[in-house]
């Protein structure tokens, strides 16, 4: 903790940087997720592809996907894509089972209705279906986000990686109190990212409170 | 297939500013941290990307313009860019890692400091076996466990290098870090009874290691060396890092690395601007 | 890659791929016992007395957002080397999906079929045993199957401490810019990962009631 | 209008759902279909919406075949309420009445007015209009799926089992407010049940379905009661046909004077007197005493249903529940006109009969 | 037997659920509670077998103050059959009805013997017994629930709303299926409902309760026909009261002979003529010709129900069905025995009146 308020301004330095890094790849790979999800909702095969997939690009180790990306997408190596990009692949692996369940848990009755009330299949999708997985998929969005905050580490491996510097030069140095202010630093902001998920979930999602 | 070896989108950061990077080691960190703070007294454009995690990565990047400046040690440097090189001697090895770099890549003057490869053994196995030089580790090489990076089983200036010279073939290899806190806490808690460190590493004095004497020059010359991207080298930056590189011996080293590690761990930004104003650079 | 993969020589000796295959799926199984061990009772507790489930949700959120390399690197620097840091640094991971999944399994179960467990005269323990667990089966595999992905997938860090496992290919390979044998290591991570996660399905199906199979004679509308 | 035409679903996993199905629903009328579960009244009514189309046949709605419109608008001059009332739970009650109009491109604020509107109509405080869903009882979220199917004032309305989830009491409650809405806006509705009851109370016209999707009989109420077209229609109309075809019936039935007293009246009892408050509205039987006696509360035999002349069947029951064997007689204001007798009831039935009032 | 004294519940929210009920059920008798939605039927019901504990007041079964039994074991020894069956879906229906008997420490063999029986019993092919609840249709579910309930052979059955979950039809063979057994194994069964109709025809006695927690009524169902306590009752007990009272009653009614004919031979028809088959079973009447005819089937005019004696209910509704205003009466095998006048019945239920046999 000392360390924490001896070195405020590299500390916020490395907030700032890790916050980018999470905050990114968990918007792209909602977005991803979403599309994806909704097929995987739809189609029995979908989602016997997808989410084997979904698993397997899980278990990549990131340094290999790191290395690997430049040379897929033709960036540099040390660009911050480059740690995006695998970030990315592994929200998106996480994302696309929970908004297949979340849509899939949308009641039938209330989708015929909709369908019956005339709308057309985009504008139900996002006025209906959508709205009402919100619940399930904040969930499985806060876990994602959570996740990612604790991944953006590996990013240290390139010398980006916000608290992940942290850990590699705590750990070099032998300097336990850097290690542990990485550490605070991810839980903190996990935490605070959850909270802060969990109560945009609520006001997006007046209708989950009210009632029985 | 090698993907390190294929190219990348190559768009090189303004031509006015020198990024510069370093390992993830604090000494790496140190002599980046040294080099930047000279360049921007001199009223150079600077920036920083430091501990970048391995040599393929950082090496890549000099390659591919995100980084323009990097320190490193002329050996590893060497057997880096060319896998296959005798060269041990420090002279022969400089002259032979300026030939081997890849077209836009130089290497500046090396710095006497060396801090290269060495067999450490903690005091007790040293007195146990009365070790002092690795000839006299040779009869028990069968009886340890050794520590090292995991590349060490294959560099020629590793396992190989150390059964041809002296005929030690050790009971097991334990892949460590690279002469990190994991080797150090290997050799301590005996898991490992010998290790590969570096030789200006401050844990070596503070845990009063002992570093086995190499008569047959396992181990290759490792002169600390500013490699730049040939289009920043320009004359003053040259001259900068020359000068630095000038004052830099292996003594020098030491006691910046024992600074480094001193209880209150002080940013090596600090300590680099510290010992430049001392040096008067 | 292949060359590498299907080289005899790396398929024999004490540090040949079969030595690491056992050495990672050893890992794997003892960190998932483990962090069952500790992750179903309390997921289980909490989700039958309905009390502390905002702190069990949080608390596993929370656990997640630990970076599991930190975690080694402290425990390593607390208490040495050794397969104790890499275990501490699994059953941390493993354990949030785990207590996550048997927790929201517990508390899916309708309260019809509680209250019927009740009504028969079941006691507190029976009702939980025979009857909320059982039902809360396939989502406490659900998180178990998780977990089984994300520990097969980052016992590759116990490499980083010197010991075995698939992660010595990717580690070494890395080290030794031998990338046939980094990448033979992250696909042997994801086929073990994928037989794992089939096992897991196999005992699922095995131990799952097949009443709680979405099937029916007279077909949902 | 809505006109079936030889109209066949066969799903894919080949159960023919509707066989050969033609049956014309008449403009302005309720006509329900009723049959065993499974007979093929939702997917009947889905086709008329285009929720599922049809494998053979033509289904016309006010002349035009509905193959040949654009589902999404079809379905929005449609009204359609489904069992559970389908509500958006994620939408408050207001703007889930909106929803259609809003779809067809009405302006917010109009939509709104009219949903509020439409709440009053069915029979819903307009407060209600900021809850959501979960925030209503079963009977009400009922009622709001009914305003959302008529917010766009769509001439046709398809309704399936939309009562079945609510409690016996609110859902007579339910029926008798389609009833009125039906008197005033006068819908074409087709309404799906499985209760016997409940078709025969609301349909002017009542198709029975049997398994496979046949057309069992399609009558009017009082048809099927007294002339099942065979033993599936009779023994899915059930028992006590005799007795409710009376329902449908409102011939005359002589209404003969009674003597009453009014409470805390001396007066003279002989047989049965009938005694009455100060609006000579009913209260009690008196009987039992001889000459004079004052009118209390505790002499009183109570019981026995009014009759206020809407069919026979109320001026039997009102005779038959009564302690006197006479059924009380009232006007609008509940005031007491006189009495019937069984006797007289049966009698009527009779004459109906011979004049062929009473279907075959 | 089980007795209610003085009991209130008050929930921690201050709901009064259940007010000061005092009530005695009959042993070996099915005693049925009824009443609006949320009266504090299921309240009352959960505290005999203490799944809720009561605010104040005792309860006692068979003798014994509840309240001094470990709740488990209390549970054992007492049936509950809940709404929508609330079966373990993990657990083959076969083990779902074993469930009391292994809890109570019977052995594995025993207790499967004893849950095929009872599938039997409830009517249930013991096929069934390898199959999940998800298999079944919510009827058979039902019946599983009973036998479940049954499996340890308790005196005492509680059930909530057993039968709410399935349609009409598959309710009445439920509903006949229970008495049936009832008249078997002569238990205590209280029974809760929100439908009137399943109270009345089912409970020897019926509670009716009101809004909170009130006991409103407890008589027999002919009582609260004929003799509703109050307002409350009269108007839940709801519209036909005379008519279904009728089901209570088995006057004698006279049986008229009537003139029948086979179908095939000449005959000559004056006024209505019953034709019948070979074994005097009846198929539909004959009128409007004169003179000597063939019987042939299409002149046949058929409708109304055949009354078999039971109750003046059946007598009544076979009359007024009647085409010929006459209801057929069949014997046990179906054959025509005679015919009766619905004016018969109106008189035998005014002498029924007279004779006291219609209670107030
Ligand atoms: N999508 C489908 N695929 C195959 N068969 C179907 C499908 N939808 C319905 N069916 C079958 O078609 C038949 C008629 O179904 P439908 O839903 O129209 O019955 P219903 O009369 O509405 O019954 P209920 O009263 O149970 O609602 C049933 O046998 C049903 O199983
Ligand atoms: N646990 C509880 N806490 C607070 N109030 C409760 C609780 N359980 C029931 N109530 C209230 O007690 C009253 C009686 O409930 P109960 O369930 O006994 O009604 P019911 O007659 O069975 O109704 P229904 O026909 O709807 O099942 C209701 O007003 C209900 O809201
Ligand atoms: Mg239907
Ligand atoms: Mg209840």
């Amino acid at each position: 903790m000392t360390w924490i308020l001896e070195n405020w301004e590299r500390f916020w330095e490395v907030t700032a940087v890790h916050l980018r890094l999470s905050v990114v790849p968990v918007l792209a790979g909602f977005a991803l997720a979403i599309p994806l999800g909704w097929w995987a909702s739809r189609s029995p095969k979908a989602r016997a592809v997808l989410f084997p997939l979904a698993n397997v690009l899980f278990t990549i180790p990131s340094i290999a996907l790191i290395v690997i990306t430049p040379v897929l997408i033709g960036v540099r190596i040390l660009d911050e894509i480059n740690v995006i990009v695998p970030l990315v692949v592994y929200t998106v692996a996480l994302m696309v089972r929970s908004v297949a369940d979340a849509l899939s848990a949308v009641p039938g009755h209330v989708t015929a209705a909709a369908t019956a009330m005339g709308y057309r299949p985009l504008r139900r999708f996002l006025t209906v279906d959508f709205p009402l997985a919100l619940p399930v998929t904040i969930a499985g969005l806060r876990v994602a986000t959570v996740s990612n905050i604790s991944m953006v580490s590996v990013g240290a491996l390139v010398g980006l990686g916000g608290y992940g510097q942290l850990f590699t030069e705590g750990y070099q140095t032998d300097h336990t109190e850097k290690v542990l202010a990485g550490l605070i630093g991810t839980v903190v902001l996990a935490v605070l990212a959850d909270g802060v998920l969990l109560l945009l979930g609520r006001v997006l999602t007046p209708w989950a409170r009210v009632g029985r | 297939g090698d993907p390190l070896s294929s190219g990348g989108g190559n768009e090189p950061a303004p031509t006015d500013t020198i990024v510069v990077g370093s390992a993830n080691f604090p000494e790496s960190r140190l002599l980046a941290e040294i080099y930047a703070e000279a360049l921007a007294a001199k009223g150079i454009k600077v920036s920083k990307k430091m501990n970048i995690g391995n040599r393929e990565l950082y090496f890549k990047g000099v390659q591919d313009g995100s980084i323009d400046l990097i320190p490193e040690y002329t050996g590893v440097l060497l057997k880096h860019v060319n896998k296959e090189a005798p060269e041990v001697g420090s002279e022969e090895v400089y002259a032979a890692l300026k030939k081997a770099l890849p077209q836009g890549l130089v290497v500046l003057d090396k710095a006497a400091a060396e801090d290269k490869d060495a067999v450490v053994v903690t005091k007790q196995v040293a007195a146990q076996y009365s070790l002092k030089s690795l000839d006299d580790l040779v009869p028990y090489c069968k009886d340890l466990v050794f520590g090292g990076p995991p590349e060490f089983q294959n560099r020629p200036d590793g396992l190989p290098g150390l059964k041809a010279k002296y005929n030690c073939e050790f009971k097991e290899f334990k892949a460590l870090d690279v002469g990190g806190p994991v080797t150090v806490a290997g050799l301590k808690d005996n898991t490992v009874q010998a290790a590969d460190l570096f030789t200006t590493d401050y844990a070596i004095k503070a845990n009063e290691f002992v570093v086995l004497e190499d008569p047959k020059n396992v181990f290759a010359a490792q002169n600390v060396v500013p490699l730049i991207n040939e289009k920043k080298a320009s004359q003053q930056v040259r001259d900068t890092l020359n000068a630095i590189s000038k004052k830099l011996d292996t003594k020098t080293l030491l006691e910046l690395n024992q600074k480094l590690a001193a209880p209150e761990k002080p940013e090596p930004e600090k300590v680099a601007k510290e010992w430049l104003s001392s040096a008067g650079i | 890659m292949f060359g590498w993969l299907f080289d005899p020589a790396n398929w024999s000796g004490t540090t040949g791929i079969p030595v690491r295959l056992l050495e990672h799926a050893l890992y794997t199984f003892a960190t998932l016992l483990i962090a069952a061990a500790i992750a179903i009772p309390l997921g289980a507790f909490v989700g039958h007395t309905g009390k502390g489930g905002f702190l069990i949700v949080g608390l596993s959120n929370a656990l997640r957002a630990l970076p599991t390399t930190a975690v080694l690197i402290l425990v390593v620097l607390w208490a040495g080397l050794g397969d104790f840091p890499v275990y501490v640094a699994l059953v941390l991971l493993a354990v949030p999906p785990i207590m996550a999944g048997t927790y929201a399994g517990v508390r899916a179960v309708e309260p019809v079929i509680v209250d019927a467990a009740r009504g028969v005269g079941m006691r507190e323990s029976g009702v939980l045993l025979q009857v909320e667990i059982p039902n809360a089966l396939p989502l406490i595999y659900g998180g178990f199957r998780g977990a089984a992905l994300q520990v097969v997938a980052t016992a590759t860090i116990a490499a980083y401490t010197g010991a075995g496992g698939l992660g010595r290919l990717v580690f070494d390979g890395l080290a030794l810019q031998e990338f046939g044998q980094m990448l033979a290591g992250a696909v042997l991570v994801a086929l073990l990962a994928v037989l794992v996660d089939l096992a897991f399905a196999g005992l699922q199906r095995l131990t799952v009631s097949p009443g709680l199979r979405p099937v029916g004679t007279g077909g949902k509308r | 209008m809505i006109e079936f035409r030889a109209v066949t679903k066969r799903f894919e996993d080949g159960t023919i759902a509707v066989d050969e199905l033609d049956l014309t629903v008449e403009a302005g009328t309720i006509t329900v279909f009723v049959g065993p579960s499974g007979c093929g009244k939702t997917t009947s009514l889905r086709m008329v919406n285009r929720m599922i189309d049809p494998t053979s046949g033509t289904i016309l709605v006010d002349g035009q075949d509905v193959s040949t419109v654009d589902p999404p608008t079809l379905r929005r001059g449609i009204g359609y309420v489904i069992q559970q009332a389908g509500l958006f739970p994620h939408r408050t009650v207001l703007d889930n009445v909106a929803t259609v109009p809003l779809l067809s491109g009405w302006d917010r604020r109009k939509a709104r007015t009219r949903a509020a509107e439409l709440l009053e109509i069915v029979g819903l405080d307009p407060a209600f209009g900021k809850r959501y869903p979960a925030q209503l009882s079963g009977g009400q979220q009922q009622r709001v799926g009914v305003a959302r199917a008529l917010a766009a004032d769509p001439p046709v309305l398809l309704m399936d089992e939309p009562f079945s989830a609510v409690d016996p009491v609110v859902r007579e409650d339910l029926q008798n407010e389609l009833l009125r809405l039906q008197a005033e806006l006068d819908k074409t509705i087709v309404f799906v049940t499985h209760d016997i009851d409940e078709a025969l109370k609301l349909g002017e016209l009542v198709a029975v379905f049997r398994k496979g999707g046949h057309l069992a009989q399609y009558a009017r109420p009082a048809e099927l009661l007294s002339a099942p077209a065979n033993d599936f229609v009779a023994s899915f109309v059930g028992r006590d046909r005799g007795y409710r075809t009376l329902t449908f019936l409102h011939a005359d039935v002589p209404v003969h004077p009674v003597t009453t007293a009014k409470l805390g009246e001396r007066t003279t009892v002989s047989d049965w007197t009938l005694v009455v408050d100060d609006e000579n509205r009913p209260r009690g039987w008196l009987s039992g005493v001889d000459g004079e006696v004052e009118v209390s509360e505790q002499d009183l035999i109570s019981g026995g249903s009014l009759y206020d002349g809407t069919s026979l069947r109320g001026a039997l029951d009102a005779a038959l529940s009564s302690p006197s064997a006479l059924g009380v007689v009232v006007d609008e204001a509940g005031a007491v006109t006189g009495v019937v007798k069984a006797g007289d009831v049966v009698e009527a039935l009779a004459k109906a009969r011979a004049a062929g009032e009473v279907p075959r």
